[in-house]
């Protein structure tokens, strides 16, 4: 994690990062800066009672889903787990109704229903947000087979925690994915800690937990996420492994986030010494890191850098205005979305009784 | 009408379904080259191949979240479970991602899924194979259950289930598998039964009989010892569906009768019949001419003993007492 | 009396057995180092060290299944499930091997267990964290299920739990925690409250309001209500304990009332209320002057908005409602 | 399994084989015959409708259970899957309980209420006997962490099958176990298949199964079931390894079922060939192997193996006729076993109802 060595490859000349023109270059920084501007906000409502439950944060994590969603096509598929602010607005969800849903609010997109944990958008192949650590695992293995049933080429992304893959459905899943050969990768965002236990204090392993794939035989590489060029160049090989050749990889990339497990965690400067945090962030920050190689790449200048950043906060401040004055969902609205048939009033919703409240 | 057995009906219904829509997919353990461990799916593989039906490795919490994620991007995966008891492993699953997705992203997911299986106890297999969850998932709003009694019934549910566009979990019984009851012909059209409707299998006016599954030939042999031993005219009502539950019917049988006794194979407690006791004090409380009985599993985990499992389970004479102390 | 806070009174038990047996031992996720997720184990890793409280990775089957085992070689587990509603991952863990090993093996195994953590909504964490499993897990003969309302019940029920040789599974409640009341001090003597039986919490004549955990406070909040702005009496009656359940108290207090609303945070569809309904009005057909009517969570997966969560619990305006369709 | 090269090692001079007598050489084959001649006279009046359910045969695999109890001390303890028989008999239970059990009748080992699948014995450290594929692996990492908490020196053999690899719950029993440093021994009897599924059809896997340990960094082997001197010699080590060091292993034991998977199975000649089968029969029993490996080093004569296979035979039919004869259980018992406190009619039992039959 970060105290990963430095990487000794330059992976901006590997051929998916030496194709990027500038525009893509910025717009990596954008969507960065955009996801933790957009949590700076959501802190600060949530802190100021806009919100209830829990509110996972992303920041320092954000190259990881820039850099491998940049890479996604039209028929690659997302899923994640309850740290999924990041993913949803990397696919392109507008921050109106991610904030309104973290509110929420009816406009939110899952009507209020879902809240932070579970940003959903399958109009652009991404299929949340969920709640049960590693319970998206099978799920995420299921998108890429029905890529593969329906004779697409593509694949599915399928992001978790480095605690997560303690649950037995992962390893249920790594092995039908090497069994079937699934076009599925498993992103292991590795931030160091499941809640207050750190990789070592839950899993046994020899030399890294992507290396578990090994067990099934399975391709595995482990990536440095602060570097969003290592993220995309090692990617793309998994990427273009599932999609040419249907053949899963399991991925680990090292990471880390600044804030507790969640807002509430009350613990978060306790089982991580402070002096650890401010390392990460001085030195690691995958923001920091991209701007100064764009700097240095003459991409954008410094003044440019600050636009683009006074503009993700504008956005994001503007978002929990328009969440703030969202209507909230009516005592009725709960029993929609439960039935499929009775939303849509079929037939079939009409024979016999769907809910019983008496 | 033509007779065929139960496991026929459904193995007919998959094919059937399997040729009207390519995204149909049959998927389990043993359910291609082994023909399934009980037969339902003999033939299958051999006819579709690979692609369609497809043998899975005793990884229930892997495949069928694989089957619940390639339904979100409109697969129609028919999953078998060997046996539903093996919902236990895979119960994240089945209750959280199959029933919830939905709801957790405001309607935008849909999860067209057909879950099925025997689900039963009376084979002796003892208390970690012979289990009757109907309740248990027809209490998490999002599912649908249903548990024909019929082969008529099998092959007509599980073709309107795999129609359907939310999760549908059918259980089957071991017991009726290879019983043959009269199945329309397919020559004559599509046979397809509604989910949310109960069916009477035997008119009677004096109290009426409420089962599912296997109970509805336990309370129609009961039916017909009450008639003739004791002129009492029983009538049955077979559920079909637990959830979309047929509430009209069994509340229009109450009615008419005054006297309930509810036939269920699963434990008392929390059981479906708990749930239709509730509905029938609440809807036809002046109707009842005694309190509603029930006639359950015994309530303890199955018992292997061949020589005592039977009576651990609903069976006529247990129906007839509890009739009998109402009637 | 002192007052303490709930989840401190549970502290208190833990603590108390870890001292009075060695073979107590706590296990779960952040149970240690982290003093737990709400705090319920604070203090105790300080205290006992590694041995006694042990942090475990993210695998509820894995680490449930090892306190079963564990438990049959006479270890004393005291589980934390960081959440009930995560017993869906251990599913198979919980209602197999916990409920099962005895009767499998004929009497020759027991399994001392406790598996504890909060199972509530109220908190908008959504549909896959706000499980109430009480009568789901009660379903199963061989598991014991409590939901204690109050501090000293949490005390005492857990104290009890602790020392009884069966699987015993306390549903606590986050919304709980932080309140107080009074339990009695240490130094008068070990507090103990029984399974199985259930408290009055309230006198009352004209109707009995009937619930457990958290919807106990709520039935209580209503009975204020329905006093002072209905003049109706409303007794209510907490059940502590599903099963072994005090049927009599339930009775006794129907009897007395004629009427019973049930409270119960559990969603309708064969809840506990519906297992209670049942019992009513066959064991006290002839004293209902009325249905018995039930205010269950909104039958629909919990859903997040905190502009509307508390609408889809039971509520006082909703258990008022209820009761005066009847009263 | 039955293509395993021959052993080049010659594992009878291992010090826990040399250190072996005439006679517990000569015992070691009375139990496999024994466990043989058990499960031959319950398929016989298995057939002969005496029994209900399942009856999952374990003859060709005896070696497994000989071999690998054989080395169990007072703090050992075994813990297996349905295909129990083996484990019961080699643990020392009686012939009659078992066989009554698999009548079902009051005399059985569990009064009836488990069958074939569920054969206990705690008082012999054997825990059954489990139907649920791999549910058995999370309880014998329970029973070795109570060894291990109770500071004895001591571990847990935990069988299961091959196709047992794949349930989540034993991947989170392995990573506990390396984790905790638990003293379990897993011992994957591999027969190949997994009902009608072999191994290459249900796996994904690099060289063997047993290697899925190298995840967690855990030690496994590889070993030959059909020498029960090999099996011997590497469990020796696991389990050494477990009681001083306090470390987990996995074993894979090659070996083979000869009927089908259940009596039940239809298709036991179909998804193996009978060639296959036979192959086995004749040059891999380790029953066979065995005698005449004692015949070769002077141990018995035929004519004494003869006497033993006799008393067996005998042994089993005289178990046959006592199940026979036992009374069933009543209808009431079914209420029994249920709870501790009610079975011993404790104060606990008194408050409250517990059972709900109207
Ligand atoms: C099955 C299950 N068990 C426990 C939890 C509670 N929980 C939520 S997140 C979490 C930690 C997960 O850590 P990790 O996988 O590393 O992801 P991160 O939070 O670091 O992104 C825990 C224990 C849960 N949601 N689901
Ligand atoms: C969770 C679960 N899924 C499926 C089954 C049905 N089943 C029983 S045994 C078996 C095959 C197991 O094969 P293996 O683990 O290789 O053991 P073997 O029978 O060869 O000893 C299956 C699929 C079960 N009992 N439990
Ligand atoms: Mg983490
Ligand atoms: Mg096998």
């Amino acid at each position: 994690m970060m105290d990963s060595p430095p990487t000794s490859l330059d992976f901006s000349q590997s051929k998916v990062n030496k194709d990027l023109t500038n525009a893509d270059k910025i717009e990596f920084y954008r969507q960065m800066v955009r996801i933790r501007r957009f949590e700076q906000t959501a802190l600060k409502f949530y802190n100021g009672g806009k919100m209830g439950g829990f509110l996972h944060l992303y920041i320092g994590q954000e190259s990881v889903a820039v850099g491998t969603i940049s890479l996604c096509g039209d028929n690659d598929h997302v899923i994640t787990a309850y740290r999924c602010h990041g993913h949803a607005l990397t696919v392109g969800m507008d921050m109106n109704p991610c904030m309104a849903e973290l509110y929420g609010k009816a406009t939110g997109s899952a009507k209020g229903k879902g809240g932070s944990m579970h940003l959903f958008d399958p109009s652009r192949n991404f299929w949340g947000g969920h709640g049960i650590v590693a319970g998206q695992t099978p799920l995420g293995l299921g998108l890429a087979y029905a890529v593969k049933y329906k004779n697409l080429q593509g694949c599915c992304l399928c992001y978790m925690g480095d605690g997560a893959v303690n649950q037995g459905a992962f390893h249920e899943s790594l092995n039908i994915a090497a069994l079937f050969d699934i076009p599925v990768v498993y992103i292991i965002e590795n931030n160091g800690y499941s809640m207050g236990t750190s990789q070592q204090r839950s899993s046994a392993y020899k030399d890294c937990l992507a290396q578990r794939a090994e067990a099934y035989d399975m391709d595995w590489d482990l990536v440095n996420g602060e570097d969003l060029y290592e993220v995309r160049a090692k990617t793309h090989i998994a990427i273009e492994r599932a999609r040419k050749e249907s053949k899963p990889t399991v991925l680990e990339i090292a990471t880390y986030r600044y804030y507790g497990h969640s807002v509430a965690d009350a613990n978060a400067k306790k089982y991580r010494t402070p002096d650890e945090i401010e390392k990460y962030k001085t030195y690691h920050d995958p923001i920091r890191l991209w701007r100064r190689r764009l700097i240095e790449e003459a991409v954008f200048t410094d003044a440019e850098a600050d636009a683009i950043d006074k503009e993700a906060k504008q956005a994001a401040t503007d978002s929990a205005k328009f969440a703030d004055e969202s209507p909230a969902p009516t005592v009725e609205a709960i029993f929609d979305d439960v039935y499929w048939e009775t939303d849509n009033n079929t037939e079939a919703s009409k024979i016999g009784r769907h809910f019983f409240n008496d | 009408m033509r007779e065929i057995l139960y496991r026929h009906a459904i193995r007919e219904a998959l094919d059937e379904e399997l040729t009207r829509d390519e995204n149909v997919v049959i998927m389990g353990e043993e359910v291609a080259q082994y023909n399934g461990a009980y037969k339902v799916t003999e033939g299958l593989w051999e006819k579709w191949g690979d692609k369609r039906i497809v043998d899975t490795p005793i990884s229930e919490a892997g495949f069928i979240g694989m089957g619940i994620g390639a339904s979100m991007l409109g697969i129609r995966p028919v999953m078998e479970l060997m046996f539903w008891s093996f919902h236990s492993v895979a119960f994240d699953q089945l209750v959280n991602n199959a029933a919830n997705v939905r709801y957790m992203s405001g309607g935008l997911c849909h999860c067209p899924i057909v879950m099925r299986g025997p689900a039963n106890g009376g084979t002796n297999v003892g208390a970690t194979h012979s289990h009757t969850p109907e309740g248990l998932f027809a209490a998490f709003p999002g599912l649908k259950v249903c548990s024909p009694a019929t082969p008529a019934d099998a092959k007509g549910l599980m073709k309107t289930a795999i129609r359907d566009n939310d999760p549908v979990y059918i259980m089957e019984n071991t017991l009726l598998y290879g019983m043959s009851g009269p199945v329309p012909d397919p020559a004559d059209g599509d046979h397809l039964a509604p989910l949310g409707k109960a069916d009477i299998k035997r008119e009677g006016s004096d109290i009426s009989l409420i089962a599912h599954g296997r109970s509805v030939l336990r309370a129609l042999e009961a039916a017909e010892t009450l008639q003739s031993e004791h002129g009492i005219s029983a009538e049955v009502l077979d559920l079909r569906s637990i959830r979309p539950l047929d509430q009209q019917a069994i509340i229009d049988s109450v009615m008419k009768t005054n006297r309930a006794v509810l036939v269920d194979e699963s434990k008392p407690f929390c059981g479906v019949s708990a749930q239709i006791t509730t509905l029938i004090q609440e809807h036809a409380f002046d109707h009842l001419d005694a309190p509603v009985k029930r006639v359950c599993s015994l309530d303890a985990p199955a018992i292997y003993s061949p020589y005592v499992e039977d009576e651990q389970l609903p069976n006529p004479r247990r129906i007839i007492e509890q009739v009998l102390s109402i009637a």
